[in-house]
């Protein structure tokens, strides 16, 4: 059992570490450290930064323009941008849709949309869900119909995240209602700009419009916009969600959060004393913390098992279900350590630059609205209840 | 009685019109105010005696469990605070406020916590010094409830004695629009309105003590755990929401070809959600049952009921967002609203965890 | 609402903690704190000095002998027995049998039985478990058959508790297999002591043989011992069930054990000081503390609207959760509490008067066997899995 | 590779009759410990220079893992425990002794544990006085795991300083049947034998001394460390033997008709379960990873995860049960037996919440 790093990993880690030094502008790190909302513009600038040193697809092979990384170079690339506070890299083009095309799309697909989203020439979001389907991802309704040269695509998708923000959207679409509902699906590419596409968006409750609702209606497709087979799309939604789920014990956001709570814990005071002083709330912070350092472990197994060429199972199911839960105590506590001041919920204060300060300290008031929005890790790319399904099912063989 | 027309008033006023005005207004809906206050709503926190028609604790509990289960945010805990101060320790011409704040014709709020002080009631460094025919007083006091929009304002002072000391400890009465506060109003997640204020030496006149100098103590103490059990409360009706919202969907929601509710591990999940409800009703019952009795017995139950309902509804808040899936994370629908309640139930008066190291204390004591 | 007692009630709590302080013999109360073994005649003696009162059966009506006491003062009696360290009162024939008998059974069955239940000169079991069926009751494969004026009974009963002590078991047998499984169920009254009747006993994890498998080979039973109708058992099955079911929340039991508990950590010393003044120790005991205040509350909710005659329907299965839940964890607190003398496993100890003294201090050597022994509460009585899905439907109407 | 083979050879050896050979006798098997000596087992505790081939943190966890899993009680820790402190201290003719525990030929125990001591490696009140040419000590020692057993018994006294004092614990080795000292031999829970030692008067010679007078805290610390690492990896096998036999037995049990491992309520307990399992591998794999590291770092593994595992061991332990429903309450199905093992754990080297605290300490440090 070895889980040291070796020197060329530790190379790698002090490369990544001076990059973020003298390129990682301040403003964004201070808006991710505060908690403050990210526009459009600063997810631009910071992918641009990344791509100009090329490191903006660490997932991507080196022939796609991608930086060729495995699994343990990305963890650690990961691990230095989040404890960095730097914004994290939109995935829906990058970790998404980009292994898509690279395995499945055509070399036309490939020429033509990688280097755009590495360019960020578009800005891709995800149909994938639809209303009242959950995480039963097969019930899809949004049929698309042949007509020539194109599809004509009608129906909903909802819980489009930055839907707002995107020109394009990779859509899992209806082209057969035969057989078993996984086997009528295709792997759609929707231009936003097409007449008859509506998006409205969803108000979370942390009072965010992160994610929206996709309306077709007659939208015409070009049929060169399918990707891979007809019928075929349930494959590549498949790969897809496997690649999603790189990283998804999300340990560097669980440590830079640790850390934030801990700075948090010894300016807040209780009766008299840093609240880091107070017996109890130290064990909450401890138990989390233990908690943490035993799930990075878990992680590093499941890397390198990776590195190993083992295709990680149910292991990722795992990590999922650990990773949210860590994360979402991680959110309580710095919601319960900013006491009082979790209350005030001024949204324009989120918005960098405005005169709406924060009310109390800054520390405090991004605290409600991240406890309130992650409540959504448990739930969305499979839910923490299909994760342990699944577990049970592959692992215990139950 | 009271409650049952309560609920029905609530149920048919409650509506998402009115929530629009109060979120787009002041926090609360003018037209529910008022029909609470047609309804003689407030006069069952207080005595006959003060002006009122119940006060004890059971009334308390069916009261703030209705507007809890309706999910409004009317200042009505306010009135309690603040209005049971000025009952209890109030001149005559003081406690004409209660009988108007009972009316519905005035809105009150209490200023006490400062910004550094956390869930401890004790602890006020803002000073008042008595100068001329009057008081000064300077400093900062945060997340006032209702503080913007109250006619008038009870705050404390320290006009003797250290930060963390029980004696020294005085009150006020300010009318709105007092010289020398500088107030800024913003809305709060639970509903409703708070306001930061700084005072930057008011002068107050002689008329303006609440009480004796230096004696507030005790009666903010008792003030406190009125309002706590008043906000468990208001809790347990909220939860009673989440929970009914929840049942309704677990039984229409189908995934997988079947309504959600027939899976066992959500029926699980439901009915230890549904024990720990019980255990938190019967907790709001245990401080409302001790508010009378002695300060010992009604303070460990004071802390037993916030541990246990602070809890209960992170609990039940977490449980009926993860139970819904993603509409439950959704401001449009309902249960939203109620969620965040619960969420925000732990930052007044102290969090489970707080109580939890006070309750081991006073049983230590 | 109106939790508080009547002083009619106070005065009968008085009564009582009078007559315990008069005749519990200190004996008894000795072996019951320090969680010695109790031998059948210590038993026996406490039921007859509690028969002598006219307080040995509660829960019947007095034309049968019984105190007829309300749900509120049978809840008076447990709470004072309980805190004085008494015995408990063994169940099978006062709080099983007794009732199904007084309903169900003819006068003739009511006249003989009812009196030796009383007088101590039967000893009954309860032969309802079967080998597999868990808690699936109606699953009863032992046969009666009838023949001439006996019945022939064949098959298997498990778990019967204390069944090495007695004379006489009651048992669910089946008389038909035609139907839904419940519909072929008798109930019969079995001598122990009739040849083909073989008892063997079952060592639980504590080292305890406190429960027994039964073996029926060609038992002969006269059909004058079948209760009520036959194939009708089940219902008479269901009723008994029901009565088990008072006191399900084991408040008392849980008072006393907070108290044992406390007073442990006290004694005990962590680091130079009293375990008590741990404070991660202290809050641990107080979160069930807290929990046990509402819980007792629930319970006397609970009860008040027994008195004011509302049937507890699935309430008594929140509280067998919730109680058992505390009852487990307050033991484990108490295996906690007493360190490194928890793994001492002497089982002569718990034997009162053998030279076999405690291994450490005597409050020490039943904390591992009672925390051992009591994860049956949440398995036993319709195992709280069951009980949820009881208010899952029942309450939730899933 | 020893990990395979100490698999199947335990796999193999721990029969019904090897279970019940130790429960009659004194606590373990002679036959398997037989068996692992010839399989020079116990050499992987240490290193080359003190008579073995390993010693690092993760030939610990094998060797502890396999025995934790197999439920077996020969009294392996007690080698690593006393040895360790042997093979740390000794002048050449004590180290002579590890060589004999690693053949198997001698037994050994630490008797170090006070009544009063609870999990505090550092309160020390026996004392040990020099006189003459040697040393008399005078005390009690609790729960000495095969401290009847033992050949020779390292023995802690404090000879001088304050009980709680680092300075001033010295340890001696003292052989079986040394005059004054009284035992009593008993069966733990979790298998295995210990006893209580009482020192009446013990005289030991200046030879018995090990290592240097009053300088024993950092070996006994390094020692401590490593046991319970030991310990760790023996709870995460038995967890796994757990593990493995609700798994079978949620597929084999059915109920109402069906396997009770269908029921999805039981599926995401397993699931909760094994992702805990999982949880409590990777703390084991971070404080044997850890234990050469400088002391604040190890000790501040040693208190992550024991918290863990400790807390994990009463998961596994206490759910395995209740999906067993009944069966898993007896003594003659084999899950019982882990279900003590596991719920031990805890009780030596400090429980989940000891270490809790202990980690905040260290971590605030």
């Amino acid at each position: 059992m070895d889980l040291n790093f070796t020197d060329e990993q530790k190379a790698f880690r002090a490369e990544v570490r001076g990059f973020l030094a003298e390129k990682l502008p301040q403003r964004l790190s201070d808006k991710v450290r505060l908690g403050q909302r990210l526009e459009k513009a600063d997810y631009e600038e910071w992918h641009a930064i990344l791509n100009e040193k090329g490191w903006l697809a660490g997932n991507w092979p080196e022939e796609h323009g991608g930086a060729g990384w495995n699994a343990v170079e990305r963890h650690i690339f990961e691990e230095e941008t989040t404890s960095a506070a730097a914004p994290r890299i939109v995935p829906f083009g990058l970790a998404m849709l980009g292994p898509v095309l690279q395995k499945f799309g055509s070399k036309e697909q490939q020429d033509y949309w990688l280097p755009r989203i590495l360019n960020g020439d578009d800005w891709w979001c995800q149909g994938y869900s639809e209303p009242g389907a959950g995480s039963d991802l097969a019930s899809v309704k949004t049929t698309a119909e042949r007509d020539g040269d194109h599809y004509v695509v009608n129906g909903q998708k909802t819980w489009t995240t930055l839907g707002q923000y995107a020109n394009m959207i990779f859509c899992l679409v209806r082209t057969s209602k035969e057989g078993k509902p996984q086997e009528g699906i295709s792997f759609l590419l929707i231009d936003m700009d097409d007449p008859g596409i509506t998006v409205r968006p969803i108000v979370l409750i942390d009072g965010e419009p992160e994610v929206n609702e996709v309306f077709f209606d007659n939208v015409r497709v070009p049929v060169t916009n399918l990707v891979g087979e007809e019928n075929k799309g349930w494959t590549y939604a498949k790969y897809l969600l496997t690649h999603e789920r790189t990283n998804i014990a999300g340990v560097g956001f669980a440590n830079a959060g640790l850390a934030n709570l801990k700075r948090i814990v010894k300016l807040e005071q209780s009766e008299g004393r840093p609240l880091i002083e107070d017996p109890l709330f130290a064990a909450r912070i401890a138990e989390v913390e233990i908690a943490l350092m035993a799930m990075a472990t878990t992680n590093l197994r499941v890397v390198s098992a990776a590195v190993a060429g083992q295709a990680p199972g149910a292991e990722s199911s795992m990590l999922k279900v650990k990773g949210t839960v860590i994360r979402q105590e991680i959110n309580a506590l710095t919601k319960a350590a900013v006491g009082p001041y979790a209350m005030p919920f001024v949204s324009e204060a989120l918005e960098a630059g405005t005169n709406a300060g924060p009310v109390g300290p800054a520390y405090a008031m991004a605290a409600t609205p991240q406890y309130l929005n992650n409540r959504k890790l448990s739930i969305y790319g499979g839910s923490n209840e299909v994760q342990k399904t699944i577990i049970a099912k592959a692992i215990l063989e139950l | 009685m009271l409650q049952d027309g309560l609920r029905r008033y609530l149920g048919d006023a409650v509506t998402p019109a009115a929530l629009k005005a109060a979120e787009e207004g002041e926090g609360f809906s003018p037209e529910i105010w008022s029909g609470l206050s047609e309804m003689g709503v407030a006069g069952a926190l207080f005595t006959e005696e003060q002006g009122g028609f119940g006060g004890a604790g059971f009334d308390l509990m069916t009261v703030f469990e209705e507007l809890g289960r309706a999910g409004t945010s009317e200042p009505m805990l306010e009135v309690l605070l603040a209005g049971g101060l000025i009952a209890a320790l109030g001149d005559e011409t003081q406690a004409a406020l209660v009988e108007q704040a009972v009316e519905g014709s005035v809105q009150l709020a209490l200023a006490h916590g400062e910004p550094g002080s956390r869930y401890d009631i004790e602890r006020v460094e803002t000073r008042a010094e008595r100068g001329g025919d009057g008081w000064t007083s300077r400093g900062a006091r945060r997340v006032v409830v209702n503080g913007a929009q109250a006619d008038h304002v009870v705050i404390s002072a320290r006009s003797s004695g250290g930060a963390r000391d029980r004696d020294g400890i005085s009150l006020f009465v300010l009318p709105k629009g007092t010289a020398g506060v500088e107030i800024r109003d913003y809305p709060l997640a639970q509903g409703g309105h708070a306001a930061e204020l700084v005072l930057e030496g008011v002068t107050l006149p002689e008329t303006a003590l609440l009480g004796a100098e230096g004696q507030a103590i005790g009666a903010l103490e008792t003030a406190h755990a009125r309002a706590t059990a008043a906000l468990c409360a208001d809790g347990l009706g909220a939860m009673e929401t989440a929970r009914r919202l929840t049942g309704d969907y677990l039984k229409t929601r189908k995934q997988f070809g079947q309504p959600i509710g027939k899976f066992q591990a959500l029926q699980h999940r439901a009915a230890e959600m549904l024990i720990e409800i019980e255990q938190a009703r019967s907790a709001v019952i245990n401080l409302c049952g001790h508010l009378e009795a002695d300060r010992e017995t009604r303070e460990i139950h004071v802390s037993a009921t916030k541990h246990l309902v602070g809890k209960v509804a992170r609990l039940v808040a977490e449980e009926a967002i993860q139970m819904h899936g993603g509409i439950g994370m959704t401001e449009e629908y309902e249960l939203g609203r109620f969620a965040r309640r619960l969420s925000m139930l732990d930052h007044r008066f102290g969090d489970s965890t707080f109580h939890l190291g006070r309750f081991v204390r006073l049983r230590a004591a």
